[in-house]
């Protein structure tokens, strides 16, 4: 049986119809191309009158097919599908070309672009005309929700959705919540207290009824698809049983064993074997590091379990697992900070009084290793000058291009706190300062006003070489100052490096585990830039915070809640729609080769042991066809891109090719056989 | 099986190496039952016919052709027209007729250089007065005439209309038989189509397969395969994944590698596409370098290995014409 | 292992002891070194300010007669000018054909050419601690260098990132500091380890050269060095021979002896000095000498926190 | 017709996420490219089958271009790897059969690089068009003496058969 096709070509105002001559690929199409029923151009065809056009069509010449040619199918394959399926036809059974794009925005000739405007209706219709009515399915979205990542959009995540009344996990890798926010004195560009705002915040993911917080944990496992998420979660052991616990902390104090503490103090202070990163921890039970441990390491101590009064110590746990349904994930995963040691001529690891901005960070903090002093690596001497070096790791070819967003605002912050706690000079030297966010720029002039020293030059060098006298025992920054256009050498007692923020060393591998992308750095890849930015290609999956890109914390907030608003809205909606582009395995084609099984990023292709075939798991299944195009037998048919659809597109975009094709070789009759 | 009337049968022999010819013996006694069906009119390696004989008879007069061969003279291309005239079905029976098979890997090369090859070149080759065949010559009784040497050789099916396919390298007897029995009672799949399996030779293939990650591919002399794992897994380029089923998976079962004599699989328009891209899709590295040495060194001849039965009968069908000129302008 | 060796006209010169000490280690360590038949100059730094081409076509007669020999891949010249200019010749030639061409056609007077990438060029440094190793060092140390502090030099030729891959981190190189303290020996900070010699500025501009010099000799003798090892014969020279210039340009009393890295190796090998050219040296490294001979004991490396000290833990040094 | 400069036809297969969306942007941003590429939207560049490319030839194509993200961007992760990869595979191949390898590109085009996609297609047409028309199907095309030499066998086979048995 022939289809009907009904063919249309937009003269979007004179955007198409300005170069390409419409009428006669109409007349074209009506004329010489088989099966086209109806051919019309006209003005508008995303107007509702165009569209009306279509579904009249549709009723009164009783189309099977219909071809748009217009714009992008980005922009408008929606609108004239609805519209087929306003008038009774499958809306999969539309198709769409873009003649404004592709042709007429792009070609200047007339004459030449109405010929590839042709070639491209041509291609339609032999494609429409394989088109198959595709039915997109429907599956529940279960309201629990999974939040991966306890920092400030972690929980603020967590909190919005608990709030609104959905159960929620929250899995921290860390013994506690609150990320790198917990470990900062205080917040650009309001000063306000960091601890002050965060922890309130982090008492409430603790005791929410709606949140199950596990900490000291980590996803293992994850399967299934949007709306059904089946997660398997590592709970690490903490060697204190968590229903015994109290928090009272005597076992920190009685524990004789005292490490670096690189996680937390970033390596400026130290803890206990037995220990929590700080006082204000959620959960506030302690955790026992079993690689310091002088019981794990040598058999004997015991110091913690003699004297907790609980009996909460239990050197036998072993991890669990805990298996959990999500209908949803957010990933708010974090990030990490540049490695400092890999810009050797700044000295860090090197020349003590070099700092990071993080070990500032901790240095400024009043619970931190100096209480909040800030000195010199000897833990006594004040500066009397400082200097802070920007774009550490960022901006830079030989690290990371990008900006890292966070470290101008924070370097004015410190420059801030220097001032205010101790005489010290400061001194910065920038590239650019990038102060774009509401209170920022005020910020900025606060600080030049304060008095804090700007030098535009990228520093060439960190030494405690010295050449000029006044040079001796101090730190030289060696910058050209660009706006002088001189070389400066700035002796300073103590330098800190704003390091730039950096993927998490695991996020390619997260990205993989939860199937979704990540840009070259390794930052996840948001579905649009722009106009869906917390949502991922993969539906069900969702990003925020730094994890998606360098941002300050009001940005991470922001995207934490935008978050959760997704999700809510899916779980609101009850069900979820899946796309009908998947691909099919035919069973009895299938011989079970395991060419697929490998190919597939989302874990689509199972293989079916009792019956030695593969098969695709159509809500798994994202569409790309890697798998169709892969399977050496073709028994993988991809919905909506199957050969037949594709290999008539060929033929018909190549309708006006000279030599003429094999399909018209003499006498060659391989088509396939009538069902 | 009821032979009310019986039906007349011929087989012929154009370019292929005779063994489809054969293999119509390996039925063995049941040769008898087909004898009983049928009258051969045809069959030159085993029966005394004449072609005057078939070109005598009537339009559609014989019940069955089974055409074993590829076309590349323009007499096999005669006779292919002359059995199809007379024939109701045309059976593509093996390989060559199928889809080239052997005889069609010359089409990497042209009329030109076979005959420099065959008539000058080889060291056997004893020709002082460089004599070499001619489509016509004179002589005092008149002109004789010999067969036009084609550049490119054919599949039957591009040269005739084709009713069914019996694939294989050759057919195995067991096909044979089953497609004389569905001729005989009428059960006959949809005209076109290939009579046989739908499924690949793994289905039959009693190695145990895992998913598939290639570093290296291998060549048969490098490696002695472990007995029970898939021979791809083992580096080795086996066809197995993309060639049809119904030889009982007989050459992977004893180690070597299937060299996909019974064609591709049901709706598949390129033999060698398929197994491109499922090679290539488990090539186990992200590096373009290293892609690009793992092709090299391991598939030296990508035509012999990928188009060995099948090249005739590819999207591309045969090498570039050599001398040709490209604008088809001297055409 | 087998190696073509180029070793320039310092070696032959004024750094004879850069050659004795480069022979004498040889052997131990399993090195043949097979001297270039019929070296000319590699053209030093000037001539290709000068003129390119005849300096290309100069370097690439000694590419051309070292790949003649056949016995050896990999060419290794112990000075540093030397490396980069033999280094640059093949590199460019082979990155831009038609100098190549150029070069050939200049060495057809010569009845030679030279295919570039036939040869690796190489320096000492990294044949000592690539493909020797520092743990096959460590081993074959019979005379550890304890207690000599010692201020590692590289200058600025050998860690250039221009040529392909830089055979050490051009900001802040580390191979001679491992290789100083396989040997033994303590290695003190010496942040001015890539900087400029002053190379022939000491001709150009006294000035000039002297201050950079100045800085140099100045930064390891607040670290105490006992010695700067250096692996350039242009280093050696600028700091050893010039620093009684420069005592009495600025009025100081630096008594720094500056070594190459093979003697080095061979005292703590168990040579005797005067073997490695030891004494050659305009400022005496007598006291250096004495200073391993006698053992004195060491200083006792900060371990361990006092109880009042309120200091911050250091962070880790980077590692290789 | 002699001087009338070459026009090849080239056919482009192009990602949904990257290249085909690079495409929209070039014609959003006016950027004026040869007219001879014409593009077929896959959803991924994996979906791109090495018969799709074949055929193309075979029905007349002078070139074929595959686009898609970059490697490491691609929205289904990994599957422009698995692209390149049958690529070099099938650009091997296409080599032995004589196909010049300038008519084969893969070229990675994200989103943003509407430009450089225009400027890849310029290059390839410059390319093609250097190249000259491929017009494959003239290589099977033989050289028109098959019908008289059928008809000679047919006349040989009428004499014999004049004779009286």
């Amino acid at each position: 049986m022939s289809e009907k096709v009904g063919v249309y070509i937009c003269h979007c105002g004179s955007n198409i119809a300005g170069v390409v001559d419409v009428e006669d690929v109409a007349k074209f199409a009506g004329e010489q191309i088989e099966n086209v029923a109806v051919s019309r151009d006209y003005k508008f065809m995303c107007s509702s009158l165009g569209q009306e056009l279509i579904e009249e069509d549709i009723r009164k010449e009783g189309l099977t097919r219909v071809v748009v040619a217009a714009c992008s199918p980005h922009l408008h394959e929606k609108t004239f599908r609805r519209a087929c399926a306003n008038a009774g036809l499958n809306p999969y059974l539309c198709h769409m070309t873009s003649i404004r794009e592709q042709v007429s925005w792009v070609i200047e000739d007339k004459a030449v672009a109405t010929e590839k405007a042709k070639a491209m209706v041509a291609a339609a219709v032999k494609r429409v005309e394989l088109h198959e009515e595709l039915e997109p399915s429907e599956v529940p979205v279960n309201p629990n929700t999974l939040v991966v990542g306890g920092g400030i959009t972690g929980i603020q995540a967590a909190i919005e959705l608990a709030d609104a009344g959905y159960p929620v996990y929250l899995v921290e890798r860390e013994p506690s919540i609150g990320g790198h926010m917990a470990q900062f004195d205080k917040t650009f560009p309001t000063l306000d207290c960091a601890a002050c705002i965060l922890t309130p915040k982090m008492s409430d993911v603790g005791s929410h009824p709606n949140i199950h917080l596990l900490s000291y944990s980590e996803v293992e496992d994850i399967s299934g698809y949007v709306g059904n998420f089946h997660v398997r979660i590592r709970k690490k052991a903490r060697y204190v049983d968590e229903e015994a616990c109290t928090g009272c902390g005597i076992c920190i104090e009685k524990c004789p064993k005292k490490v670096v503490d690189d996680v937390f103090e970033a390596g400026m202070g130290y803890r206990k074997s037995i220990y929590r990163p700080f006082p204000q921890a959620v959960p506030n039970w302690p955790v026992i590091d079993t690689e310091s441990c002088t019981y794990f390491e040598r058999g004997k101590c015991k110091a913690c379990e003699i004297f907790c009064p609980t009996e909460a110590i239990d050197f036998e746990q072993q991890d669990s697992y805990i298996d959990i349904d999500v209908g949803n994930v957010i990933l708010a995963t974090g990030y990490d900070l540049f490695d400092a040691r890999k810009v050797p001529q700044y000295g860090y690891g090197r020349l003590a009084n070099v700092f990071t901005s993080l070990e500032f960070e901790r240095m400024c903090n009043a619970s931190g290793p100096t209480e909040g002093k800030i000195v010199l690596r000897d833990g006594i001497t004040e500066p009397k000058s400082v200097a802070i070096i920007h774009c550490v790791g960022s901006r830079d070819e030989n690290h990371n291009p990008y900006c890292s967003s966070i470290c101008c605002m924070s370097a004015l912050k410190f420059g801030h706190l220097v001032m205010e706690k101790t005489d010290a000079e400061v001194t910065s030297f920038y590239i650019d300062v990038r102060t774009s966010q509401k209170g920022y720029e005020e910020f900025y002039n606060r600080l030049l006003e304060e008095g804090m020293h700007f030098v535009r030059g990228k520093a060439a060098e960190i030494t405690d070489a010295a050449r000029q006298p006044g040079e001796e025992g101090k730190l030289i920054v060696q910058a050209e100052d660009t706006l002088l256009g001189k070389q400066r050498r700035v002796p300073v007692d103590m330098v800190i490096l704003m390091s730039a923020l950096e993927p998490k060393a695991d996020a390619k591998d997260v990205g993989l585990q939860f199937g979704i992308s990540c840009s070259m750095e390794g930052w996840f890849t948001e579905r649009h830039p722009k106009l869906d930015p917390v949502a991922t290609m993969t539906d069900g999956i969702f990003v925020a915070g730094v994890a998606q890109g360098p941002k300050d914390i009001p940005a991470s907030v922001a995207q934490g809640a935008a978050a959760a608003a997704r999700v809510q809205g899916m779980i609101t909606a009850g069900t979820v729609e899946i796309e009908p582009i998947v691909a099919t395995i035919h069973e009895e084609i299938c011989s079970g080769c395991k060419i697929c099984n490998n190919l597939c990023p989302f874990n689509a292709i199972e293989f079916l042991e009792d019956k030695e075939v593969s098969y695709v798991n159509a809500a798994l299944c994202k569409g790309c066809g890697t798998c169709v195009a892969a399977c050496p037998a073709q028994a993988i048919s991809g919905a909506h891109f199957n050969n037949d659809q594709i290999f008539a597109e060929i033929g018909g975009i190549l309708y006006d090719a000279i030599g003429g094709n094999g399909a018209k070789a003499p006498a060659k009759s391989k088509e396939p056989a009538p069902a | 099986m009821s032979a009310a009337k019986k039906g007349k049968l011929a087989n012929y022999w154009a370019a292929s190496c005779g063994g489809c010819e054969i293999a119509v013996l390996g039925i063995n006694e049941k040769i008898l039952d087909v004898a009983e069906a049928f009258d051969i009119v045809l069959w030159p390696v085993a029966v005394d016919a004449k072609v005057h004989s078939i070109e005598k008879m009537a339009d559609k007069s014989i019940d069955l052709c089974l055409f074993n061969g590829a076309i590349r003279t323009s007499e096999q291309e005669y006779m292919a027209r002359l059995l199809r005239r007379k024939s109701k079905v045309m059976v593509a029976f093996g390989s060559c007729a199928h889809e080239g098979c052997i005889p069609a890997l010359a089409n990497v090369s042209n009329r030109e250089e076979i005959f420099q090859t065959a008539y000058h070149d080889t060291p056997s080759t004893d020709n002082p007065n460089g004599v070499r065949p001619q489509t016509e010559t004179e002589v005092e009784e008149g002109k004789l005439y010999l067969p036009l040497f084609y550049d490119t050789v054919k599949t039957l099916d591009q040269t005739v209309e084709v009713d069914y396919y019996l694939p294989g390298c050759p057919p195995e007897p067991e096909r044979i038989w089953d497609a004389i029995v569905a001729i005989l009672e009428g059960k006959l799949p949809a005209p076109g189509s290939v009579i046989g399996a739908t499924t690949t030779v793994c289905d039959d293939c009693p190695r145990t397969r895992e998913e598939k990650k290639i570093k290296e591919f291998k060549r048969t002399w490098e490696i002695i395969p472990d007995p029970d794992i898939c021979l791809l897994e083992q580096g080795l380029v086996c066809c197995g994944i993309a060639t049809r089923a119904g030889c009982g998976a007989l050459c992977p079962t004893v180690g070597s590698p299937c060299i996909g004599c019974y064609g591709p699989n049901e709706g598949v328009e390129d033999f060698g596409a398929r197994m491109m891209t499922a090679l290539a899709s488990v090539i186990d590295s992200d590096d373009p370098e290293e892609i690009e040495r793992i092709i090299q060194e391991g598939i030296p001849d990508p035509i012999g290995t990928f188009y060995r039965f099948s090249l005739a009968a590819s999207q591309l069908r045969r090498k570039t014409l050599e001398g040709l000129d490209p604008s088809g302008a001297s055409a | 292992m087998r190696y073509g060796y180029y070793p320039g006209c310092s070696l032959s010169g004024l750094a004879r002891p850069y050659d004795m000490s480069t022979k004498a280690i040889a052997e131990p360590l399993g090195i043949q070194l097979e001297e270039v038949e019929d070296w000319n100059c590699c053209g030093a730094t000037e001539y290709f300010a000068v003129n390119k081409m005849a300096a290309y076509a100069l370097v690439g007669r000694n590419l051309a007669n070292a790949a003649q020999q056949k016995s050896f891949t990999d060419l290794v010249a112990p000075c540093s000018a030397c490396y980069v200019n033999l280094r640059k010749t093949d590199h460019n030639m082979g990155k831009y054909p038609k100098l190549a061409q150029k070069v050939n056609k200049a060495l057809e007077a010569g009845d030679l050419s030279y295919d570039p990438g036939t040869l690796q060029v190489r320096h000492l440094i990294d044949i000592i601690v690539n493909d020797i190793g520092y743990d096959a060092i460590r081993e074959k140390v019979k005379e550890p260098l304890k207690g000599l502090r010692i201020a590692p030099y590289y200058g600025c030729l050998i860690v250039r990132p221009e040529l392909g891959e830089p055979l050490d981190d051009p900001e802040y190189p580390m191979s001679l500091d491992l290789l100083m303290e396989a040997l033994g020996a303590q290695v003190v900070d010496f942040p001015l380890k890539a900087h400029c010699c002053g190379g022939h500025m000491t001709q150009i501009s006294s000035d000039t050269a002297y201050e950079l010099i100045r800085r140099l000799l100045h930064n390891a003798a607040e670290y105490d060095a006992d010695a700067i090892v250096t692996l350039c014969p242009i280093c050696q020279l600028n700091l050893d021979a010039y620093q009684s210039n420069i005592n009495r340009h600025f009025g100081t009393d630096f008594k720094i002896p500056i070594l190459f890295f093979t003697q080095m190796i061979g005292l703590a090998l168990g040579m005797p000095p005067k073997s490695l050219g030891i004494g050659k040296e305009f400022v005496s490294a007598a006291a250096m000498l004495r200073k391993i001979g006698t053992e004195p004991e060491l200083e006792a490396a900060p371990t361990g926190k006092k109880q009042d000290d309120k200091s911050l833990p250091m962070p880790g040094k980077r590692e290789g | 017709m002699v001087d009338e400069r070459f026009e090849p036809k080239i056919v482009a297969f192009l990602c949904n996420w990257c290249s085909y969306r690079a495409a929209d942007l070039a014609g959003t941003a006016r950027i004026k490219y040869e007219p001879n590429v014409r593009m077929i939207r896959v959803m991924c560049s994996g979906r791109v089958d090495p018969t799709f490319v074949l055929k193309a030839f075979a029905l007349g194509a002078d070139g074929v271009m595959i686009a898609g993200c970059h490697p490491g961007e691609c929205h289904y992760l990994e599957q422009n790897y698995k692209a390149m990869r049958r690529f070099n595979m099938l650009k091997h191949t296409l080599k032995a059969m004589g196909v010049e390898e300038g008519r084969i590109r893969l070229q990675w085009a994200s989103a943003a690089e509407g430009v450089q996609l225009a400027s890849a297609i310029n290059e390839m047409v410059d390319q093609v068009r250097e190249l000259g028309p491929l017009n494959w199907a003239q290589n099977w095309h033989e050289d028109g003496e098959v019908e008289a030499a059928i008809q000679r066998i047919e006349e040989e086979h009428a004499e014999v058969m004049e004779v009286p048995a």
